[in-house]
């Protein structure tokens, strides 16, 4: 059964490792921090100037002074400090974030990642995801295999704009993990009771596929 | 001590002319100049460049220079969540040049602090990196990218003091402290204009030299543009 | 909240290698790492180059290293005041790099930022710009400079807290902060280390996420190089 | 007669303007902050990461963790700040300093200067000197006009290694006040009672010398 969003944002919460500095992006990647494995030491970071964000404030607690990259308001944990963005994004730039989580509209299998323009629509801008991609030590895509007509968001080259090249590692799907290999695309794990056929007729890329394609374990 | 306080909203902007290159401190509806903004949005002044992440939304922030459509050039990062600035994009009315946000911050930062140039990896084999020389360092590619020359910085900060001096507090810093000092004229407002020595010189994060006038803003509404509570 | 924190000076040096290039934080005898200079002068260890704005005095801070024969390449940019460093630097023991403080300072803050290079018009013009590229920008010409690459930055901060967050002291804070994540490995002493959330996190200089380890110093002698006082 | 070091210090004092965040060089320069004229809002920077420097502390008040780039105990004034080196350079970068004095051991009609180096004896490093001198809108140099030998320290053309070129506008001297110009040194001042040829002997470089030179005034 393919994963819906908060699937996909509990597969995503098993990279998560000790001692991780975690910047996630709008969508998807922003449910990773509900679903952090007990016992971990992770700070998340957020590129409009803050590390160490806790939970949302509870109602009455809320500080215009106090946002998220996404505008929302939210709260610090102990040991959270505050920075401009001249750091912020140095941080970024210099390897200091170990895992970025990103939304993407295409990955090929080469590694790009296309996540901020469509050509003939409305352009909203790349924000930090331009920093974020050439900069951080592990990226992974969060995002659905299929866009809505039903074609792959895993390209053998991406068509729209790029955000990055060479950059991601990983996607995680709805219905697969993928690797990014100097092959092309692995496939390393499918989403409960999907089958690989589905899998490879949903990737456009070259899928490399091994004789034993474990089930994603997400509890 | 070298004071930098004027008196009002009016002098702190003497000198601006339409057609400058303005940096404008804030993200989203944080961190920014409301006075400046709304003096500016009521003045006869127009077609200005303007360096900011975001674009505000409709009725506020960056936004009502939109709206008074005071703007010719938008050079910013994200530049969603506001219909009218999309409306005038679309209709070719302004030119907008989009730029990685840690590029964006870096060009301010590096006319700060003099340098006119650097190299990143952001936006390499994008077309961002359209024009731009690309070099190796290490095996990885980056390209170059240049300092902002801006007229007029426009700055909110939390606390001043009569030399300049800022304090920020929370995420409102962003961009505000690193555009002081990138522009010819820097111009702060603060929620609270202290005497010096109030301030403690350890605790400064933007010394008054990056300044050149500063003054107590007035009326702040600090809107929040996406109210996000925790689900009890 | 990721620990920082390690037990003592021997645990906080760990991994630590002849040959290695160290990061130094300090200006004279100001701000000086004194527990971690004096455990690496009293270990085996040796063959360093050490990037530093000074080289101390004879007998205290960087000066000890020297003493004890731990440099073999000396990257700085004052290095006066010391006569065994000189007695080294003339009999052609050490190699001694010399670089303007401006540009020590950028290319350390470019290590920690994620900037491969930049431009500078410090040396431009001068031996320093031997073999280095020459560019205008707007006119002025400027040399371009790389970011440095180092194995261990050992620093000294006032306050730190157990998520690696810094405060520095008055004109100690000098290269410490910049310094921070400019090396694969950051280590930290401090005068006083506290449990997170005892620093108000407005107020820290250098946030965590730029350090690997964190313990509290002992004995600080802290020595004042030049005493000069007012004459009433 | 020719200046004293204080003599020199009184003169260029005369330089400060109001609102001038200046820098000054060890040695001659540092005297300058004795003669500050009243009524001038001014601050006094120095590169290792203060501004707003006050007088030296008295007895009992010294601070191992507040001291100038001489290495000198410091005080602060209201109204200070204290940062890392690489703002503080950035500061001198920017053009926010408006007056740096340094120190030389020569000058010449182009501009350059050279005060860190005499090959084959003890070198002591640059410090930041190369970036004060490429950086700042003004530079004054502060030096006798001649060396210990009797040779001049105006030079057609630097002979030591160069801290900088194009940089110098102004040299202050225990004999003249010299502008450096296209043409060359222009002598602008003489000292008290000094003589225009007397200048003139002690200067290599070209020497633009008016009909009328004043004396300087130093009260």
């Amino acid at each position: 059964m393919a994963l819906d969003k908060e699937g996909i944002a509990k597969r995503i919460a098993k990279e998560l490792k000790n001692g991780y500095y975690v910047n996630l992006g709008i969508g998807i990647p922003t449910l990773v921090a509900n679903y952090v494995p007990e016992g971990l030491q992770l700070e998340f970071q957020s590129e409009n100037g803050v590390l160490g964000m806790g939970p949302f404030p509870i109602a009455g607690q809320e500080d215009a002074d106090l946002i998220n990259a996404g505008k929302q308001t939210i709260t610090t944990l102990a040991g959270a400090s505050f920075f401009d963005s001249s750091t912020s994004f140095g941080m970024i730039r210099g390897r200091h974030i170990d895992l970025s989580v990103l939304g993407a509209m295409q990955v090929d299998q080469s590694g790009a990642i296309a996540n901020w323009k469509i050509p003939g629509k409305l352009v909203k801008g790349m924000g930090g995801a331009m920093d974020l991609v050439a900069s951080a030590e592990n990226i992974i895509v969060a995002m659905m295999h299929t866009d809505r007509k039903g074609n792959s968001k895993l390209k053998s080259k991406c068509s729209l704009p790029l955000t990055g090249v060479a950059c991601v590692k990983r996607v995680v799907t709805n219905l697969a993990v993928i690797d990014i290999t100097y092959e092309g695309f692995y496939l390393k794990e499918r989403a409960p009771q999907v089958e690989v056929e589905e899998i490879i007729q949903a990737t456009e890329g070259l899928l490399i596929v091994p004789n034993q394609v474990p089930e994603m374990i997400l509890d | 001590m070298i004071t930098k306080t004027v008196p009002n909203v009016s002098s702190a902007l003497e000198g601006i002319q339409s057609g400058m290159t303005l940096m404008l401190g804030g993200f989203g509806l944080c961190g920014i100049p409301e006075n400046l903004i709304k003096t500016i949005a009521k003045s006869p002044l127009k077609d200005f460049t303007c360096i900011s992440a975001n674009v505000g939304v409709d009725d506020f922030g960056l936004g009502l220079l939109f709206q008074h459509k005071k703007i010719k050039t938008m050079i910013g990062s994200y530049v969603g969540e506001n219909a009218e600035f999309e409306r005038q994009m679309l209709s070719n009315e302004i030119e907008v040049v989009l730029t990685p946000m840690g590029t964006l911050a870096e060009k301010c930062r590096a006319a700060q602090m003099g340098i006119p140039a650097f190299y990143t990896p952001a936006g390499y084999g994008t077309e961002v990196a359209e024009g731009k020389e690309v070099r190796s360092f290490h095996s990885k590619k980056y390209i170059l990218e240049e300092a902002y020359q801006a007229d007029f910085a426009l700055i909110k900060a939390w606390k001043g003091d009569h030399a300049g001096n800022l304090i920020f507090r929370g995420t409102a810093k962003n961009f505000n402290s690193v555009m002081c000092g990138a522009a010819k004229n820097t111009v702060v407002e603060v929620e609270e204009l202290l005497p010096p020595g109030e301030l403690d010189p350890n605790q400064i994060h933007t010394p008054g030299i990056f300044v050149d006038r500063i003054f107590e803003g007035t009326s702040y509404e600090k809107r929040i543009e996406n109210l996000t509570l925790k689900t009890l």
